[in-house]
């Protein structure tokens, strides 16, 4: 039925010291920047990429990034996923 | 009876309505007839955002015309959108630093511009509003800069005031967009 | 630099990938709702059983969000036709999903009559203290002082009344023995998680609940994401967030 | 599956509403959704009554709005419901009815006119004509029979859910208070014992086969984004429309042929007519009787035919002319002179439009 | 007292819900009760933001229905009040509107057309024309004015209150949701200048004496228990409009004097059709324009004399023939050939209606 | 032996002698509220002051009444009605009254908004536990294992849910600052003068005011002058009879 | 074409509809066409009641017809009420036992019983409504006796079984009301 | 204004022990009974007469009638006074 549905995006590997890979998917983002506020690490910044509505995504700072999912389970728009690995 | 049809069109984020809006608002208060219509549907946010405006000299008829003269679309699906307003007398603008397509219908001049690049590179991302507000004025050629900036300050004086150097901002995205249409010479 | 992605964002089951982005506006509370009550349903494997009907104000901007069957109604209906369908197919999970306005305004005579009743059926109000789809007016659960388009010099309690309060107002009418009445609130997405499952595990049993969500509406509310989340603390100390009531034995 | 509770011809003598009720059973129908209002509350007491015996479902819902709304909920989940309703009642259902219009939804609902506008009378009128087959905020893709009397009611009953399932249009039986409360015989009967088969009835929510794998999701919905998208749709609304109608249009013509007087009149009305005829014909006046039976599709042709045949028209109703200005719509530029006869409320006798024929042909003849 | 906001003329570059608003206030109306949807919201929100200045009164109430019954309230307490409102909202203040048809009150109602049926669209369209004029289970006493832009809706707002409480029927002005959103220049000013005078607003409720010594008690109601109670009633409404109408009846002729194609259209189609018209005069071809100003009801005689004279008709709306069919009912007897361009829920452009008068001509000239 | 009386009987200023008797049937419990109603307004001199409101439904026949600015509405549209005058004109006390299908079932929106703002109003509902103008239906309020038209077996509430308790609804969600909710019943009118007292005095100083009566409907009952009574002690089993909220002040 | 049309009217507690139920009924088992219409107002008592019936030997065609052919009033109310449904061809049957006015409408002929007195003093004031069925039956002269009796029994079958003895007082009644109109001669 | 209204009806005089008059308006008496049932010395029987709908009016034993008044309060249609002397 449903044909694959292909996402573009883009990836922030190894966060979490190199526990996980972090992931934007950028036609879904819409930079509303709710998960921003929610990171317990205050690690997300926009980025230089843009969205569904040419606003900016955003990203992690590797470094800080503990790999703990909140934004992407705070997201509204499913826009960011992590992979633990 | 010179009448101006415009249709702008643009993603929920790209200020195409308050381009409209300031524009239109220049031709009222140059003395001129203005009918303007904003497209809105059940979405607050997303889909396309459409501006229908007219500026004539004489009393307008219709609210809503068929065929546009001058056709502004700022992202792949405001190109699909603006399809339909397109005749052999139009000529269609858009932005191709934001567009992966291409206006394909028929036409009498597809214009090219890149104020979404330029305005990110040379000024600030946020004035690529105004900057397609000096496309516009140059390519509908029915209103004078003087009008617009007047317009400007009814719409962003307030602003302006606080921060005097946006205003500066705001006049050279205007003339850079005007630029972009003299270059290419509707 | 964007490529294509070798991995899938992580949508429910019960979520429509094929219709890509919501159609609400960035930083929507309805979208954080709607994701959960997808994996809640995920969750319980009601996939099949489930019947979604969205009401007028955003929620129709779910019309085809959910990969389940469903009916986009008309603005305060969505309780009588998914009631109209339990009652006539009974063993259907039928949600009914609004605003604060289709629930407790147009459609308080439905509101409450469902709850008398104790229908069959999880009703959904997504509180957003205002009418988010037609522009930012006050709604009835409109915040002291909240500034809206009808209320444009803030809402003053003594002439437009106090906020209604959903959730209170149901679980004082339903019937103790079959339902299910809580408030949660987006600001914490796994609770409400849990709320969701307690609401249809109730209904997938037969009973009734109903559940009142304190969601965000940062477009009318002209607010950042710094005010989004502020402004939802503020709800949150004028709309308790609990559970109502619980019928015996749901766990 | 409901059980039937007639299954060989039966002639009863009974009320209007209480036909109904029987006539829904025997269309197999399986649910009722419904708020009380005269003159059709009978209907909703029948059917309650007989449930122990038929097994079907009700609910009495908190108002005319979810009883419409909740109608349409059944329907979707493939039940052959229905409901019923009259004056203001029929005024706030229209919510719903705009609904099953834009949806295409198998609403079947049977009107039972009273007085208006506004509360008004609890008795009788042809009040509702336009708002049965054109209210809310649509274009009136509808199909409504109009009765005139209890073997109508039990026959076009059960051809309304057909008619409805059929075509997916909003179906309405359209009749009054009078035949409502009204008691005469009338011959029950089991459909199938006139080769009437009832149409299947699907579901549109949770049909057969699993998500994603049979089938995918169901998405129903009555908003559109653009104004281009609406119209696209209408229009071939209208194309099914058309097609249907050519089907489904209904008239019964009385002494129509050799007619110089037509008398158009529908329902109720049209029975009156018919007595009126008769005696006028005793008398050496050459009326006759049009009365379309849908008028919603109106039987366009035959009436055209029938008004040109004729030397004068006479519209009457007890309305104040609701038939006659959906009529007159489709008969310009035809010239056949015409007269009127309207009761807003009340009922037209016989004598009624005895006298008044008596005067236009009167009338024609000093011209 | 109300304070009002224009008192010299003042021209201004406003949406047309602001110019609802402003012209409300012109008028001196004390009070709006209403329930959003779009496309009215900024009628109210106008009217909200202006409280402080105007000191009038605003109830947003329930849903529409509420809206529809506290406004006849508000009027029965003798306020000069008015709502708003608009499709599936227009549907359910029929409620309201039907008892306020059935007790002569001066009911105010600005309607914002949108898509239909049901939700439908937020946009355009004048799918409400029928439902305006006649919805509920009335006759349609009621009247209407449709507007084509923004000075018809400060001029014809105004003048809605001056009608109804004069004439003492509901009083509609039919707009749409392009006139409401969009934005052109209009020159507002205080009705005084032009020589009107507000009807006063006499309060059916609380009226000034002291019951029982100065006067009775007022008892108001609807409903009636004998059919001819309500006939009765009925029939001298029936008068009072007759009489009514021909005071009030309005229309505009545009180059129709000596039209061979008749375009008849209402509200802001024909300001389409007015572009069309020069546009087909430019190419040698005779159209003219008839447009009903007040569509309900209708200005018959001046109507039927424009489509004797043409040699073609066309009707042109943004919905499927809901002014035509009121049109033909009055035109029945005329024999001038007619064609249609309907756009359900969509916008008619000048260019739509060259392209059909130019067919229309040239088939007429192959025949 | 019949002839014409030097006395008059005891009708209320605010009863409308000329109309003669009553519409209601005999032994309806409308003619008992109204009465008390009537002889209330008198007590309190609101004579001049008040606007009576009547719906659809057996309060209907009460268009004529009383001797009070009065105005018939449509079914469950009195509330509106009603605050439309008191919004418009301030002042006004203004009675909205009706039964309790017009007051729970199809205008049960504008009973929670209208109590949730708390409008200027007071709002009575005659609760007969059946709809009785339309030939005696169930209600929202029908009592458990009550026969009616569409109950002909008797209520099961397990189907239609159990019977609604106006007062108790509305006190949950009227602001206690400004409300006074009781209920009382035909059997003891004395007492019901006095809950008219109190509703009516805080209307007339800005509030707003819900009272459901306990009222009896012989002809639907099919009940005698005793089962009447009867029935209505079984009632107010069901029905607690009591103030439920009182604003503070309002003695 | 035999159709005879009554109009059968009175208080709320007389028993109209009742009386012209049994009427019909017996009609409807004699095999004869019926069209009973019940008057209903929004008082579901007080108020004047009246039931219109037709009994005819073929389809009955009009259901609401403008003058009866028998009226039956049995108040003052129901005398005025029925003025309306009077021609000169009607027969109008009062009771002036209860009756202060008499009928005034034009006529072929006005008849006064005594139905209600001679129900208190001679059977019961409960069999005064079988009385005037009694009389109806006599002067419509459509149906036999036997046929009422029989509708009788489908209707108040019940309670004669319970108390056999008001079975005897009801066919005294209706055997009153019949010699009543006898006496007058219809 | 409104003119003066006739009442008919009839009177039992001297009820209480002579202590008050009981009347009963018979155009306002539609018989239901139900004053009967309240009346605390159960005094109350059917009347001869009848009210507006032809049913039988009440009356009072004089003898038991204390005069209370009950049956006048509970009367829906006031269709009952005792005047106390
Ligand atoms: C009968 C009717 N009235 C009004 C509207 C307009 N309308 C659409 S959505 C809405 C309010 C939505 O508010 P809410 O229910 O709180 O949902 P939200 O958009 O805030 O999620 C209104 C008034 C309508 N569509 N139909
Ligand atoms: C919109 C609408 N729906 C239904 C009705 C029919 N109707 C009239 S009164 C009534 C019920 C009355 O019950 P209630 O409100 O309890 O008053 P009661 O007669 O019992 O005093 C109904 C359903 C109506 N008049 N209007
Ligand atoms: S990732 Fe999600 S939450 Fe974060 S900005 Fe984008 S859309 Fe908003
Ligand atoms: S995964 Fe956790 S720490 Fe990393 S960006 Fe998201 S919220 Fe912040
Ligand atoms: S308007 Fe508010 S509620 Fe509606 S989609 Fe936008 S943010 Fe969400
Ligand atoms: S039906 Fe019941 S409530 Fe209505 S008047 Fe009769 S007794 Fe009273
Ligand atoms: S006096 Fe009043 S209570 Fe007693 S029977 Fe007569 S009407 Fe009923
Ligand atoms: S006054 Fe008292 S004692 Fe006498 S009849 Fe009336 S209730 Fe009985
Ligand atoms: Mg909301
Ligand atoms: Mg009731």
């Amino acid at each position: 039925m449903a044909e694959e549905i292909q996402y573009k995006g883009y990836k922030v590997a190894d966060v979490a010291k190199g526990k996980a890979d972090w992931y934007m998917f950028t036609d879904l983002c819409k930079g509303c920047g709710l998960c921003m506020v929610k990171c317990p690490k205050k690690c997300l910044k926009w980025s230089k990429e843009v969205g569904l509505y040419q606003t900016p995504c955003v990203e992690p700072d590797p470094e800080l990034c503990i790999g703990c999912g909140t934004c992407a389970m705070v997201c509204p728009d499913s826009a960011i996923k992590v992979v633990k690995k | 009876m010179a009448r101006t049809k415009i249709v702008l069109a643009g993603e929920g984020g790209q200020g195409v309505q308050s381009v409209a809006k300031i524009l239109v608002e220049a031709g009222y208060e140059a003395g001129k007839e203005i009918l303007y219509i904003p497209n809105f549907g059940v979405e607050q946010r997303g889909g396309v955002s459409v501006a229908f405006c007219q500026i004539a000299d004489e009393k307008i008829g219709e609210p809503r015309f068929a065929k546009g003269d001058i056709i502004i679309a700022l992202s792949d699906r405001a190109i699909a959108r603006c399809e339909t307003y397109t005749s052999e007398n139009s000529v269609v603008v858009y932005d191709s630093s934001v567009c992966t397509t291409k206006p394909t219908a028929k036409c009498k001049e597809v214009i090219a511009v890149e104020a979404n690049k330029i305005a990110n590179e040379q000024l600030s991302a946020r004035v690529f509003n105004i900057m397609i507000l000096g496309v516009l004025l140059k390519a509908t050629n029915v209103l004078k800069l003087e009008d617009i900036k007047n317009a400007m300050e009814i719409a962003l004086g307030k602003k302006f005031d606080a921060k005097p150097e946006l205003r500066e901002l705001n006049y050279k995205a205007l003339e850079m967009g005007m630029a972009m249409v003299e270059k290419v010479g509707v | 630099m964007i490529t294509t992605l070798d991995v899938k964002p992580d949508l429910a089951k019960a979520q429509n990938a094929a219709a890509g982005a919501s159609k609400f506006c960035p930083g929507c509370g309805h979208g954080m709702i709607l994701k959960t009550l997808a994996k809640t349903i995920d969750e319980l494997e009601l996939n099949e059983r489930a019947v979604f009907g969205c009401d007028i104000g955003c929620s129709l901007l779910s019309w085809n969000y959910m990969n389940l069957d469903t009916v986009q109604t008309h603005h305060g209906r969505t309780t009588p036709v998914i009631y109209g369908v339990t009652r006539a197919n009974p063993g259907t999970v039928g949600i009914a999903y609004m605003g604060d306005g289709g629930g407790l305004a147009i459609g308080a005579q439905h509101l409450v009559n469902a709850a008398t009743r104790s229908e069959n059926l999880l009703v959904i109000v997504a509180n957003n203290t205002n009418y988010g789809m037609t522009g930012g007016q006050m709604s009835p659960t409109t915040m002291p002082g909240q500034k809206t388009e009808t209320t444009p010099y803030g809402r003053d309690c003594e002439v437009t009344g106090r906020p209604a309060k959903a959730a209170e107002l149901v679980a004082s009418i339903a019937d103790p023995n079959k339902s299910y009445v809580a408030r949660a609130s987006v600001s914490n997405l796994r609770k409400l998680n849990t709320v969701f499952k307690k609401a249809l595990k109730n209904v997938a049993d037969g009973g009734y609940s109903f559940v009142e969500v304190l969601s965000v509406c940062p477009l009318n509310w002209r607010t950042n994401n710094e005010g989004t989340w502020e402004r939802l603390k503020t709800m949150e100390e004028c709309f308790e967030v609990k559970e109502f009531l619980v019928k015996e034995g749901l766990e | 599956m409901v059980k039937k509770l007639i299954t060989q011809d039966t002639r009863m003598f009974l009320t209007g509403n209480e036909v109904i009720a029987y006539a829904a059973n025997a269309a197999e129908a399986e649910f009722m959704y419904g708020y009380p209002i005269t003159p059709q509350n009978e209907i909703m007491h029948t059917w309650c009554k007989l449930l122990p015996k038929t097994e079907a479902g009700f609910l009495q819902t908190e108002d005319e709005i979810s009883a419409g709304f909740s109608t349409i909920g059944g329907i979707l989940a493939g039940k052959r419901a229905f409901t019923a309703t009259a004056g203001p009642g029929n005024v706030i259902m229209q919510d719903a009815q705009s609904m099953a219009e834009m949806m295409r939804i198998p609403f079947v609902c049977a009107v039972m006119q009273r007085g208006g506008p506004s509360t008004a009378t609890v008795i009788y009128a042809q009040q509702e004509t336009r708002l049965t087959c054109f209210g809310g905020n649509g274009e009136g893709f509808r199909i409504v029979y109009s009765t005139a009397g209890h073997q109508d009611l039990y026959d076009y009953m059960i051809k309304s859910f057909n008619t409805a399932w059929k075509y997916r249009f909003p179906t309405f039986m359209l009749a009054d208070g009078y035949q409502g409360k009204m008691r005469e015989p009338v011959t029950l009967y089991d459909p199938k014992s006139r080769g009437i088969t009832m149409e299947p009835t699907p579901a549109a929510l949770r049909a057969p086969g699993v998500i994603g794998v049979d089938r995918e999701a169901t998405h129903l919905r009555n908003t559109f984004n653009l104004e281009e998208e609406l119209m696209e749709q209408l229009d071939k609304y209208q194309i099914d429309y058309d097609k249907m109608s050519k089907e489904v249009e209904e008239y019964l013509e009385y002494k129509a042929e050799d007619a110089e007087v037509l008398i158009i009149a529908h329902g109720i009305v049209a029975r009156s007519a018919m007595t009126a005829v008769d005696e006028l014909r005793a008398k050496g006046i050459k009326a006759g009787l049009f009365r379309p039976i849908t008028i919603r599709p109106l039987p366009v042709e035959p009436m055209r035919k029938a008004v040109k045949r004729a030397k004068q028209v006479l519209f009457t109703e007890s309305a104040n002319g609701q038939l006659a200005q959906m009529c007159l719509e489709k008969l310009y530029g035809l010239t056949t002179p015409y007269q009127t006869l309207f009761k807003m409320g009340v009922g037209v006798t016989g004598d009624d439009i005895v006298a008044k024929v008596e005067t236009m042909v009167q009338e024609m003849a000093n011209v």
